[in-house]
Parts: structure tokens; C-alpha cells; sequence
């Protein structure tokens, strides 16, 4: 509360001079991001910052150069997201000039930088369980991953531990394609991987684009209600695949990737105003969507999930208040 | 002696196809099974329809470097003319098609009157589209129930532009027989039609097939509409069996595209652009990788395996065996 | 070894050449084979040549000339044999090696011997670049100079020119200046005259001669056998990959033409000079067919009418760059017309493209056949079917390939070429390949045939049967810069000079001196002329007015 | 009239690069400041060093489509080099530079004595490498403190290794600097040695080019060696810039370095691969990307304007302008 009538109190202050907060982002494309983006943008425009965004399209080297643009012009903060270590030297020299870094889902090695994160470790441990609960710990599992991806590197790790822990369950294959054409490459694999091993019963894909791809494999095989497919992420497509009738993918592991992009720009406009203290890390929690809700509530959209799973808004962190009320 | 050889070149990369289905048949039960057949035929179908395409740009002697991005175009415009415009199965392919075939006219005639080289006028377009195709959708995915830009969905995907990707024919899968179809028509075309006949003089000699009465620029840019076409119609293809419209998918086609019609060379010892050859390229690589799923290779390990067996099957086509009909240098 | 090729031992045994005691052997050629898939192009061929002797290499279309030429010269490997270069035995298969011990060839196909994208100057000294002979950083201040020696005295043009806009005539004196830049102890020319012109092929021989009086021994292939009797000292006679005869000074063409074609020959009754008897005198009704009316070579110069009758060959000759071939593409839709009209059948005839020529009934050989006629990865049926194939088409619009077959067949039998109808058309030898460009119009039912130099590479034989198609077809416009080429195949010979048609000729009435002597005489008068006429700036005032040079003819339109 | 129009096409292009920098440059004080520039030239260093080499291979009328996967394989082998054997910077490069040219003579070979046709041999040789890439690390990327296959690491990234990514020479940093030098040498190579007029040669007219004494083979394969060192020189520079090295990073850099050597023809009219074309061409899109990002144009409509302007600046070069050169045909 406190903290909040600060706020309000410093952009009364000086109104005309608007937050300026410079978005280094990996990348753009892809509908996680696509949204993120969104939330961002629309929660720029509510709490009345000004968002300049850099696009490096998935090129490391890019985004390293973008965070060196984006100092000479001086914005009040900077914002990236899914960075790899490459960034740090750069963002170190930004924030040696002064200027405050805050990263979603990234890794850059500095301890002034405030991180805001959908915890993997989380996903993963929510979408699993709901596996081993669904299975009582006994089946045979096709298991989606590609290593060398940080984001499933992390889900993997989970999973790796409750394989040990339910020694019930057997990773009878893993399968995993990432490219243009994720989705559509996978499915082919699981395709392949359902006939060569019938007694199948389940699909661990932690990451929306394997997911989409498990489920056409099971649909195009006819296996719908024998093969379940466990997915993480959200999309509006992702929705569309989940709600379908009988459809294989049955429950997802996710946060709001617009809430996220709003939490992660709320978290800059705080730390460029120097109002978020001590708090170093800025966790957005999961929650479990399931097809079965979807369909009751006729949910199609993003924007309408919210209301049948209020837990993804995550207003109370890094809360600003409008831009009007200000 | 020399006929062993000369069996070697021509039949040395279906023998290696053989052997390897072959193998794992008997490795594998699953393998042989019609249902897992159907599983890798579905899998290529896209691949082979857009390579196909691909061929009869090659058989101008062209390239056409946009057939991935023509393949995203045509799912954007189809899914696009379905959720947001709320128009049925029938304009959804019409549009796909005419937006294709409008890419190809558009990169015959760079290359026809502007004389742009081939892959670079590819290129253009390919960048051009690509910008296009993320445009229509403000660069999202296209999908059930959500329309432009957060804007509530104008209609639904059409049962009968669904049935496209997971319909079937007498248990045969809609999307096999239009790939078989499709591979049959090219190959007509190109070896039994005057228009095929004339385009393959074009590929071979542009000159000597314009001063013996060809009309040059015309043919090549049919060439690419049909490429345009046909990579249009793959597009089709996989919106319809994905029932979604994702952004930039073709682009990973272009390169399985592209490979399958350069092993098709080989096929047969042509050593040219062969609707043939292209089809069993197409296949050659995706029973490949159905296999080698089903031994739960790794994905790595795979990539591995899939260029060191292309590389294998080029050897045995080309090198020394394909000497005795070529001067020696 | 047959027989025939062992009596041909023995006569390269005694032949040898009597140019006194001096002549020594600087090249062997040793029992050399070559086979080809399938094909036995050289069946072991052995002999000698001396230093300061032309030796003529003789055959028919595919005898193996320029396959044993292309072992000599290190290009190709012989599958057996052995080669012996002032007695030392040569490294075989390497061109470098070849060069390195002496031996230098002029290619048949100019473009394969030429980079097209360098210029002219570079083409001059690649060989040497190649040979480090420049060092890893070569200054092109040396190179340009080396060039500039080695063009001295021999070439006229630009040496900045990109050698892809150069004649074929260039392109070959090129390629000529160059061989002889590196003195070689053996010089093989494959056909040199084949592309060339009258002059042209004079400078040539003068400088063969040359050379030969220093001491290089010349290899000449062709097909020319008043060229053959006039240069070189000795003959020898390939036939089916087998040394057949060797002949010695004065060479009798009569029996080198029996002996090259074998039973064939008995059907000719040539004599080396001209095929008067082989022509036929025009039958002509007098209709005319293709009338050409005010039609230009060039944009500067005088238009030119032209009518060709039913019947009629009418042959179209000239200098090197005279203008043939700028007329000819212009007839058959190949460029547009510059000024004038044209009538076929007399009705209005306006093509635009080939096409349209052919659909009119124009068929047409171009000048350059590799470039402009073959389709090379294709079979000899293929070709032959390219520009009709609407004739091939049955039912769905198929094409019937049975059809196609029997018409191909008939074509290789009509023409005598050596090859299967599936044969790729790059497997067969220079001349074949010409017969099938002109094969194309064998049974096409052609109002009127334009022949663009059709006898390039083609050996007596060929020619008599190129020459026997067009006088079936009747009416044609075949365009030559070899005088006894046209004398035999034409029944009234146009000289064209500088764009302009200059005189008209009755072949019955004069010898290849006499028509070689008009052609340089012309070309002579039409340079003055056109100085003094275009002293100014009349080149441009011509193109302004058409009608303005129209009446500057005062002569009657020729023919 | 006619000398305007060579001159539009011997400098059109440039002069379209001109003309979109002073309008960045008038309408984004941001743009022409020193440090930005840097940005610009940093961020087409790979691209360009890649591109370099493609423009190598297509000097001898080779495509180094194996390229993108080279600065892959590089990455892998030189981050591997350092983390899981512990070894310093000197033989990461080494191993990394050698890596690229054993890729480009086993190219070069397959070419030259299994007579498999260039984009057939480059694409299996990418197929391979990029498996082998995905193989050396199981398929993991390799960052800092992580060691192969959860082994623990053996080494860290070398400081000397690291500057060549962000290091500066008189504040100009060391991979732009590396940029023009290979620029230079690759220009110097190809117009004025023995070997690089060889190289051309061979790619005008192969069999001209042996006529006249060259050993063509050898010069061939020695191009894709050449095409082979550089990519991994750009893979190097790449992981010393990010510090770590991602799985398959290279495959975009193929279509980015293929784009600047075709735009690369078209500069000064060369209509040819040329290294001064091939920089410019990557200059052009570097420019472009960095100024339309600095007036905030969403990424989806980027693409677009990148491939129309692309398509533009060809039309420019190639077309009628083009004809005064050519028959109309
Ligand atoms: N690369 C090749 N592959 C197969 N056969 C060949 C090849 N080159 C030549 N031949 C065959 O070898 C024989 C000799 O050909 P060559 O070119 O030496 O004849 P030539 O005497 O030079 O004829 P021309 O006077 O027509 O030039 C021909 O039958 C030809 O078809
Ligand atoms: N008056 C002129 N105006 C323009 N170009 C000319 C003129 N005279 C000669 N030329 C040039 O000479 C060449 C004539 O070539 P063309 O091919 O028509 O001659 P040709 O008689 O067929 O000789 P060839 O035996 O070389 O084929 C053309 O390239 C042309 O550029
Ligand atoms: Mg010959
Ligand atoms: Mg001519």
C-alpha cells in the first residue's frame, strides 16, 4: 500500500516525464511471446509507461547488440526477456550507467538484476503430479523434449525425479523436434512412437508446441481416451486444441503469458522509479487448466480464461496502479 | 561389368530404399503394419506435394527459394478466410491456391521481365511473403474461435476443408491419395506433355528452345505458378490436418522440399528434376525417420544418421559407376 | 586389328615425309584406343608426324578426330596406347603436362577453350597464370603486357572486350593468337576453318605455313578438301576409330574421300573442288515464295529485297560479319525487323518471335549449333521432335512416343547419322549433331528452310546428304562464308557485303577462286563506298528515313 | 540516356543504400551516432564473414549450402573445446577453424570425385554436420559450468576467447574490425592472386579453365575449404560473442549470408560473386533491420519491408537498365 502511494506521489510529481522502458527481447515470434508481448503493451499503455521494443528474432548475438542499443538511448529501464549469459557484460554496463535491468526468464549472471519468472520447476511439478495422479504412478509414458532449450532443460529436470520416484511409470520413448514446424514434426514422431509401442497411455509434452503436436498424433490414430497427452504453456490455439471434444490433451500446466509480459512490465516501471525495494525475484505461480473446464465454461480465448481460472492474474505483484488514476 | 554398374547408377538408391524398408520390417513388427504405412505416407504428403512443386521449377532450370514461404502464405490465407472472414471450405482453397499462384507469377515475372537470376527474384519473394503471410494475422496463429487481432471470430473451420487433412478414402487417407495424385499428374506433365517437354528444353537450353519456336519467358512462369501452386496446395494440406494456422511453418518444408527432389536425381540415374524421383526422395527420408523413431533413436542421433545415408545414396548414384557415361576429367 | 588398318601401317611405314633429310619425328602416336561406355571410338591408331609438316587428320563425322586429338592433347585419357613428344614418352591425361612437353590444340567447340566472363586480354594469359608463370599475385600491368606481345601483329580486337560478346570468328583468333604464344613443337587445329571466312581462313593458312617453316609440325583437321590439298604435306585417314590410310604429297582428295567414306564414297562423285555434279538445276515455277522488301541488315545501312522462288536454293554469302546472320535472325522472328516487309506465300508475314516463324512454315538452323540448336542431355529423338512437337500429340493431348520414334528413324536414316534414337545428342560426334539441328526439318512440311551456316563440322559425306534435304524441300536460303560449300549447294548465290547484297552469281558459271575473289572485292568497294556515302553523319540520317535510302538504291533490287 | 542508365545500374543499388542511411540518419538522431554504427556493423559481422565465404564457394559456380551448419558445428566445437576439455582459447580455434575445413574438403570431395552435383553434396554435407553438431554434446547446448552430459566442466570460457566477441581495438570492437579484414582479403583473393582468377575462371567456364592447365579439382575443393574456414570463423566469433554454444544457431545464418552474396552481385553492376558486393549486401539488410527497429516497426511488418526494399533494389539493378547490356529477348 505504502509502496503503491509512492508511486502514485513521484509521476504526479513530474507527469510529462513518462517511464521509458526498453523491451531486448529474444524474440517476438511464436505465440507465447506473441502474447507476452500483448500483456505488455497493454499494461504499458495502462500504467502510462513507454515501451520501446527490440526484436532480435531468436539470435543471441542480436539481442546482445540490442541491450548495447538500448543503453546509448538512455531509457529508464531495461527490460529483457529469455536472455542466455551472453547479455551479462552488456547489461552489467547498463547497469553500471545507472540504469536498472530487469529480466523475464532469463539468465544474466548479476545480482542487481531483478528476475521475473514462471518457474519452471513449478510447471513441471503441477503437470506431472496431475500425470502421476491420473495414472496412479503405472504406465508407459512417450516423453516430448528436446535438450538444450533452458526453459526444458528445467522441466526436465523435474521430471527426471519423479521418474525415480514413481518407478511405476516407464519412459518407453522420447521424441522432440524444435523448429519451424515443431508441432507438425512431432506429431509424426509420436505418430511413430504410438505404433511402435502400443501400451501407451500417456504423453509428457512440457511445452505447448509438443503438446499440440502429441495430440494430432493420438488423434490421427484414432487412440483418443486411451492416450492422454500432458502438456505446459497457453495460446489461444492451445486453447482451441485443449477445448475440442475427446480431445487427447486434457490438461496443461500454465501461467497467463499476457499476465506475465504485464507482471514483467509493472516490475520495470517499479524498479526504474526505484520503488521495489528489496525484491530481487518476482515468481509468477501456475495453474492447471484443463480441457474439461474450457468446454464447461466455453472459454475460446485468452483474454476469457482469466475468469474460469481467476489464479492466473497476478495482479498483487509488482502492483501499479492506472496510468488515469495515477 | 559395365552393366552392373550402369544397374548400380540407375537402381542404386531404390535398392538402398528397399533395403532399408526391408530392415525395418523384420526389425520392427510395428513397422509393416498398414496403419503405420499410411502413418509415414501422411508424413511426407505435404513434403512430396511441395517438392513436386519445387520440380517443375527445376525443370526450367529455376529454383524456386519461396516454395517454404508460399507453403506459410497458403496457411495463413486459408485458416485466415475461415476464422476471420467466416467463409467456407471452397473460397478458403481458392484463395490459398490464387495466392500462391500469384507468388509464383509475381517470381517468373522478376525473373522473366525485371531478369532478375533466378534465386535471387526467389529470394525476394521468398523475404516478401514471408513479411505477408505475418502481416494478414499481425504475425499470430490462426486458430478456432479467436479472430483478428483479439477481435471475436467471424466463423469456424469447415468440416469438408478439415476432412483435407484427416479424411479418408476407403481407409486410404485423402491427404495420401492427393500426394500420389499429385506426383502422378507431374510426372505426366513433364515427360509426356508438348508444355512439360518444352520446359524441360528451357531447363537444358534456353536459347536453343526459344529459336525452335518456344515461347521462353511464358513457360517459365508457368513454371513457377505451378510451383506457387502446388506448394500452395501443401499448405492446404497442413492447415487442414493441423486445423490451425501457425505461423511460418512452411519454412522448415523448403529445405525437406528441396532435398527430396535432389535425391530424385538419383532415382533412376535421371540425374535431372523427376516427378519419380522426387516422390520416392520424399519417402526415402520420412520412412527414414520413422524408423528410426520407432528404435527410439534420438532426435540427434537421427539427423545424423539422415545425412550420412543421404550422403551414402549420393555416392553410390553419382560417383564412379555415373563415369562411364561421362567424359573423364 | 582389321586388315585395313594394317595396310594403313604399312603405308605410314614408307609414307613418312620427303622433306629431306632433316625432317625429323617429333610426335608418335602409338597404338591408341579409346572406348566410351559402349563405344570403341579409337581402335589403335599409330602415327608420326615431323617437324615442319601440316599433316592433315581426315574423316567422317565421327571417324574419331578429335577424340585422338583430345588424348594427343592431354584431355583425355586413352584407355591403351602410348604417345612419344621428341622421343620422350609423354605423361598421358594431363593438359598442363601436354602443353608443359610442346603439344597445343585449338578446340573444335571455340567455347570450351574461353573464359566467357574474363576479357580478352585475360583469355590470352590464362594458360600462363595457370602455369604460375605471373607469381601468386599477378600484376595485370605484366599480364596486359604479355598480352599485348602475344596479340601483336595478329589480333585487331579489343582487348578489353568480355570475350562472351566476341564473334565465333573472334573468339577463334583468340584462341589461335594464344597456342601460338607458347611456340609449341606441335599445334593441333580441329577444324579451325569450319567458323571461319574466306580471309579469315587465308590469314590462317599463311600463318599455318609460317609456322611450319620454323619448324612446328601442324595437325589440321577438316573437312575442306581443297583446303587439305592446298596446305598440308601429308594426309591421314581415320574411318570408325581405324587409321585407314595415310597419303603423301600431292594428295589425291578423290582417294582420301574414298577412303574416309569408304562404300559410301561410291555414291559421290566428288571432285575435291565443288559439287557441281551433285547440284541439280533449279526447277523453279517462278512463284515466289518469301519476298523480302526493304529489309536491313543494320540500322545504317541500305535495305536490301530479297525473293526466294518455289523450288529454288538460293545461297547467301559474304564475309565474316557481313550481315548474314543479322538478316536471317530477322526472318525467322529471332529479332524484329529494323525497316521493311515481308511476304510468304504472298501473304503478309510479320514474325515476332520464332514461333511464329515456325508456325508460317519457316524452318531454321541456327549459326551456332551448340549454343543455339542443341538440347544437349537429351536424345537424338528428342531433338529432332523439339520444335514440332505438336505433331506428336494424341489422345488427352499426350505425346505419342511411338510416333515420335518412327519419325526419328526415318530422320537418321534419311540423314545417315551414326547413333541410336535414344542416344544422348551429346555422345555424338561434331557433324551428327549438326545432321540432327537440321534433321529437325526433314519431314516437317517447310514452305521455305533458312540454313544458317548448316555445314559447320560436316564432312563430304553429311554435306552431300544436308545438301540432297534441301533440294527435296525445295525452297531454301541457306547463308555460308565458304565459297565451295555454296557453289555446291546453290542455284543462284547472293553476295552479301557490309549489310548490302552486292551481286548475284550463277554457280554454273564460276569456281570457288572466282567467288572468293568477288566476296573480298566486295567487301574492298562497300568499306570505300560506305566511307564516302557515311563520311558524315549519314549513319544516323539513314536511320531516320526509311524511304530517304530507299530511293538512295539505285539499282534494281537484286533478284 | 543510355550512360544514365548504366550508371543507375552500376550504382543503383548503392545509391538505394545510400539513400535509406541519410534518411535514417536525418529522421533518428539515435542512428548516426558512433556507438550505433558499431551496433549496425556488430550485428552483420557473422553474416558477413559467413557470407564471404559462400561467396567463395560461388566463385567457382559452387553453393556452400552446408555454410549455416559449419558456424554450428563451430560453435559446438569450439564452446566444447573449452568447457568439456578444459583447454584454452588458442586450441578451441583451432579445433573450431579446423572443424570448417575438413567440412568443406569433405564437400569439395564429394564433388569432385564422387561427381555428386554442388547443392546436392552441400546438403548432404549439412545434413551430416548438423547432426554431428547435435552428437558432440548429446544434443545439449554447452554453456558455462556445465559439463557433458551433467559431467561436471572442465574448463571455462578463455578471456582471450571471449574478447574476440566483445573485445575493442581503439574502441572499434574486434569483430567488426575482423569483418573488413576478411572482406579485404577475400576481395584481394578473388581479383588479384593467381588462385582467386583461377577460381573465377573455373566458374565461368569449367572445362575452358582445364583446358588451359588448371587442376580444377583442386581449386574447387579449395573454395568449399575456403567457404568451410570462414563459417567457422564466423561460428567462432558468434560463441565468443553470446559465450555459449546453442544448438543449431548456424542454420539461420545461411539464408541471412545467401541473401548478401546475391544482393552482392548486383553492386556495381558485377552481376557476379564478389566480396565488396557480398559486405554491402549485408550492410543492407543490417541497416535496414536496425533503423526500422529504431522507428518501432513491429517485427511482422519488418520482414515485409525488408523483402520489398530486397525485391525493389533488384528490380533496380537487374531490370531494363539491365537490357542496354542484353538483347531484349
Ligand atoms: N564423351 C563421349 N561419350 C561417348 N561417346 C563419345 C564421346 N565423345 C566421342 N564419342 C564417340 O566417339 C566417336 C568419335 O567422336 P569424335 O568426336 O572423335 O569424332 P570426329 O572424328 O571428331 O567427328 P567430327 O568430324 O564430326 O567432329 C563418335 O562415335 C562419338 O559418338
Ligand atoms: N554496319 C554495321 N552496323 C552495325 N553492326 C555491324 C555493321 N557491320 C558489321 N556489324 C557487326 O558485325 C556483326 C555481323 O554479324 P553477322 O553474324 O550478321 O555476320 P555474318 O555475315 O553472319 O558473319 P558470320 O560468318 O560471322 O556469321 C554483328 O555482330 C554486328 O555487330
Ligand atoms: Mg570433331
Ligand atoms: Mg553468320
Amino acid at each position: 500500500k505504502t509502496r503503491q502511494a509512492t508511486a502514485n506521489e513521484s509521476a504526479n510529481a513530474n507527469g510529462e516525464d513518462t517511464v521509458n522502458i526498453a523491451l531486448v527481447s529474444r524474440g517476438t515470434q511464436g505465440d507465447f511471446l506473441n502474447q507476452w508481448l500483448d500483456g505488455a503493451n497493454k499494461e504499458a499503455k495502462r500504467i502510462g509507461a513507454n515501451l520501446h521494443i527490440y526484436d532480435a528474432k531468436g539470435d543471441d548475438n542480436q539481442q546482445i547488440l540490442d541491450v548495447q542499443s538500448a543503453i546509448a538511448t538512455k531509457p529508464d529501464v531495461i527490460l529483457v526477456d529469455h536472455s542466455l549469459e551472453g547479455v551479462t557484460n552488456n547489461v552489467k554496463a547498463a547497469l553500471d550507467a545507472g540504469i536498472p535491468v530487469v529480466g523475464f526468464d532469463s539468465v544474466v549472471n548479476d545480482d542487481r538484476v531483478v528476475h521475473v519468472s514462471q518457474s519452471d520447476a513449478d510447471l513441471s511439478k503441477l503437470i506431472t503430479s496431475q500425470l502421476v495422479k491420473d495414472t496412479n504412478g503405472k504406465a508407459e509414458v512417450i516423453y516430448a523434449y528436446v535438450a538444450g532449450f533452458a526453459p526444458l532443460d528445467r522441466r526436465n529436470a523435474v521430471w527426471e525425479k519423479v521418474k525415480e520416484e514413481n518407478p511405476g511409470l516407464k519412459q518407453v520413448a522420447q521424441v522432440g523436434v524444435v523448429n519451424e514446424a515443431t508441432a507438425q514434426q512431432t506429431a509424426e514422431q509420436v505418430k511413430a512412437s504410438l505404433q511402435a509401442n502400443p501400451n501407451v497411455t500417456a504423453v509428457l509434452a512440457p511445452y505447448d508446441e509438443f503438446a499440440k503436436g502429441a495430440a494430432q498424433a493420438v488423434d490421427e490414430l484414432g487412440l483418443n481416451g486411451k492416450v492422454n497427452v500432458y502438456g505446459v504453456d497457453i495460446s489461444d490455439a492451445d486453447i482451441a486444441e485443449l477445448k475440442k471434444d475427446n480431445s487427447p490433451w486434457i490438461a496443461t500446466a500454465t501461467t497467463d503469458p499476457a499476465n506475465d509480459g504485464a507482471v514483467s512490465v509493472r516490475t520495470a516501471y517499479l524498479a526504474a522509479k526505484k520503488q521495489l525495494g528489496d525484491t530481487k525475484t518476482v515468481t509468477v505461480p501456475p495453474t492447471l487448466v484443463t480441457g474439461d473446464v474450457l468446454r464447461e465454461k466455453d472459454i475460446t480465448s485468452l483474454s476469457q480464461l482469466v475468469t474460469a481460472f481467476p489464479s492466473l492474474r497476478t495482479d498483487d505483484l509488482s502492483p501499479v496502479e492506472d496510468a488515469a488514476k495515477q | 561389368m559395365i552393366d552392373i554398374k550402369r544397374v548400380i547408377y540407375k537402381y542404386g538408391l531404390l535398392a538402398l530404399f528397399v533395403l532399408m524398408v526391408v530392415f525395418f520390417w523384420i526389425a520392427s513388427p510395428a513397422f509393416g503394419t498398414t496403419q503405420n504405412v499410411f502413418v509415414i505416407l501422411q508424413s511426407v504428403s505435404v513434403t512430396a506435394i511441395v517438392a513436386l512443386g519445387v520440380t517443375v521449377s527445376m525443370a526450367v532450370d529455376g529454383f524456386d527459394m519461396a516454395a517454404g514461404s508460399i507453403v506459410s502464405l497458403s496457411v495463413m490465407v486459408s485458416t485466415a478466410t475461415q476464422i476471420y472472414l467466416g467463409l467456407g471450405a471452397f473460397p478458403a482453397i481458392l484463395f490459398a491456391l490464387l495466392s500462391g499462384v500469384l507468388v509464383g507469377v509475381f517470381t517468373g515475372a522478376l525473373i522473366v521481365f525485371a531478369k532478375i537470376p533466378d534465386m535471387l527474384a526467389a529470394l525476394g519473394s521468398m523475404f516478401a511473403i514471408q513479411g505477408l503471410s505475418l502481416i494478414i494475422t499481425a504475425g499470430k496463429s490462426v486458430s478456432k474461435g479467436n479472430g483478428y487481432n483479439g477481435a471475436p471470430a467471424k466463423g469456424d473451420f469447415d468440416d469438408a476443408f478439415l476432412w483435407i487433412g484427416s479424411g479418408t478414402v476407403f481407409t486410404v487417407p485423402f491427404s495420401v491419395i492427393l500426394m500420389i495424385l499429385v506426383g502422378v499428374i507431374v510426372a505426366v506433365f513433364l515427360e509426356r506433355t508438348r508444355t512439360g517437354r518444352l520446359m524441360r528444353a528451357i531447363g537444358s537450353n534456353r536459347e536453343a528452345a526459344r529459336l525452335a519456336g518456344t515461347h521462353v519467358g511464358a513457360y517459365r512462369i508457368l513454371a513457377y505458378a505451378l510451383s506457387g501452386l502446388l506448394a500452395a496446395l501443401g499448405g492446404i494440406v497442413l492447415a487442414a490436418r493441423v486445423g490451425r494456422g501457425d505461423v511460418n511453418v512452411g519454412s522448415s518444408y523448403l529445405l525437406e522440399a528441396i532435398s527430396a527432389a535432389l535425391i530424385g536425381f538419383a532415382v533412376f540415374g535421371a540425374n535431372r528434376p523427376n516427378a519419380f524421383g522426387t516422390v520416392v526422395g520424399a519417402l526415402f527420408v520420412g520412412v527414414l525417420v520413422n524408423g528410426l523413431t520407432m528404435f527410439n533413436v534420438p532426435y540427434y542421433t537421427q539427423d545424423f544418421v539422415k545425412g550420412t545415408l543421404l550422403v551414402i545414396a549420393l555416392v553410390v548414384s553419382f560417383s564412379k559407376i555415373f563415369n562411364t557415361q561421362q567424359r573423364d576429367r | 586389328m582389321s586388315t585395313a588398318t594394317q595396310g594403313a601401317q604399312e603405308t605410314a611405314q614408307q609414307g613418312g615425309v620427303g622433306d629431306g633429310p632433316t625432317a625429323r619425328v617429333v610426335l608418335e602416336i602409338d597404338n591408341v584406343t579409346k572406348r566410351f561406355g559402349a563405344t570403341q571410338a579409337l581402335k589403335g591408331v599409330s602415327f608420326r608426324v615431323h617437324a615442319g609438316e601440316i599433316l592433315a587428320l581426315v574423316g567422317a563425322n565421327g571417324a574419331g578426330k578429335s577424340t585422338l586429338m583430345s588424348i594427343v592433347s592431354g584431355s583425355l585419357t586413352p584407355t591403351s596406347g602410348s604417345l612419344r613428344v621428341n622421343g620422350k614418352e609423354a605423361v598421358l591425361g594431363s593438359v598442363k603436362d601436354a602443353s608443359a612437353s610442346g603439344i597445343e590444340t585449338i578446340t573444335q567447340n571455340v567455347d570450351d577453350a574461353l573464359v566467357p566472363d574474363a576479357t580478352v586480354w585475360e583469355n590470352l594469359v590464362f594458360p600462363q597464370i595457370a602455369d604460375n608463370r605471373f607469381g601468386a599475385f599477378p600484376s595485370v600491368k605484366a599480364m596486359r603486357a604479355e598480352a599485348e606481345r602475344i596479340a601483336a601483329g595478329r589480333l585487331t580486337i579489343d582487348l578489353n572486350e568480355t570475350v562472351r560478346h566476341l564473334s565465333t570468328s573472334d573468339k577463334q583468333q583468340v584462341l589461335i593468337a594464344r597456342a601460338l604464344a607458347s611456340k609449341p613443337v606441335v599445334l593441333i587445329l580441329d577444324e579451325p576453318t569450319a567458323a571461319l571466312g574466306v580471309q579469315e581462313s587465308e590469314r590462317l593458312h599463311a600463318d599455318v605455313r609460317r609456322l611450319a617453316q620454323q619448324g612446328t609440325a601442324i595437325i589440321f583437321i577438316s573437312h575442306h578438301m581443297g583446303e587439305v590439298a592446298e596446305l598440308c604435306d601429308s594426309a591421314v585417314v581415320l574411318r570408325d576409330g581405324a587409321e585407314v590410310a595415310t597419303f603423301t604429297k600431292p594428295l589425291d582428295t578423290t582417294a582420301i574421300v574414298r577412303a574416309m567414306l569408304g562404300d559410301l564414297a561410291d555414291g559421290l562423285q566428288h571432285d575435291g573442288e565443288r559439287g557441281d555434279t551433285a547440284r541439280k538445276h533449279a526447277h523453279t515455277s517462278g512463284r515466289t515464295v518469301l519476298s523480302l522488301k526493304g529489309v536491313r541488315s543494320f540500322r545504317n545501312t541500305r535495305a536490301n529485297n530479297i525473293d526466294i522462288h518455289e523450288g529454288e536454293v538460293v545461297g547467301l554469302t559474304g564475309l565474316i560479319g557481313a550481315g548474314k546472320t543479322e538478316l536471317i535472325s530477322q526472318i525467322v522472328g529471332d529479332r524484329p525487323l529494323i525497316s521493311g516487309t515481308m511476304t510468304l506465300d504472298g501473304k503478309p508475314y510479320d514474325p515476332h518471335h520464332p514461333s511464329d516463324a515456325i508456325r508460317a512454315g519457316v524452318g531454321y538452323v541456327p549459326e551456332d549449333r551448340a549454343v543455339q540448336g542443341e538440347i544437349p542431355d537429351w536424345s537424338i529423338r528428342e531433338n529432332l521432335s523439339l520444335p514440332d512437337l505438336k505433331r506428336y500429340r494424341h489422345r488427352y493431348g499426350l505425346l505419342s512416343f511411338s510416333r515420335e520414334e518412327s519419325a526419328a528413324q526415318h530422320v537418321i536414316k534419311t540423314l545417315g547419322i551414326v547413333g541410336t534414337s535414344t542416344a544422348p545428342i551429346k555422345s555424338l560426334s561434331g557433324g551428327n549433331r549438326q545432321k540432327v539441328i537440321v534433321g529437325r526439318w526433314v519431314s516437317a512440311q517447310s514452305k521455305v528452310l533458312i540454313f544458317d551456316e548448316p555445314f559447320r563440322g560436316v564432312d563430304i559425306g553429311a554435306r552431300e546428304d544436308i545438301a540432297r534435304l534441301l533440294r527435296k524441300t525445295g525452297t531454301a536460303l541457306v547463308a555460308s562464308s565458304d565459297p565451295e560449300e555454296i557453289l555446291q549447294v546453290a542455284d543462284r548465290i547472293l553476295v552479301m557485303s557490309n549489310g548490302v547484297i552486292t551481286g548475284e552469281v550463277d554457280p554454273a558459271s564460276t569456281t570457288a577462286d572466282e567467288l572468293s575473289q568477288l566476296i573480298a572485292d566486295e567487301a574492298g568497294i562497300s568499306a570505300r563506298r560506305e566511307t564516302n556515302e557515311n563520311g558524315d553523319e549519314a549513319g544516323k540520317s539513314a536511320v531516320a528515313s526509311d524511304e530517304e535510302l530507299d530511293r538512295e538504291l539505285d539499282k534494281e533490287p537484286v533478284a
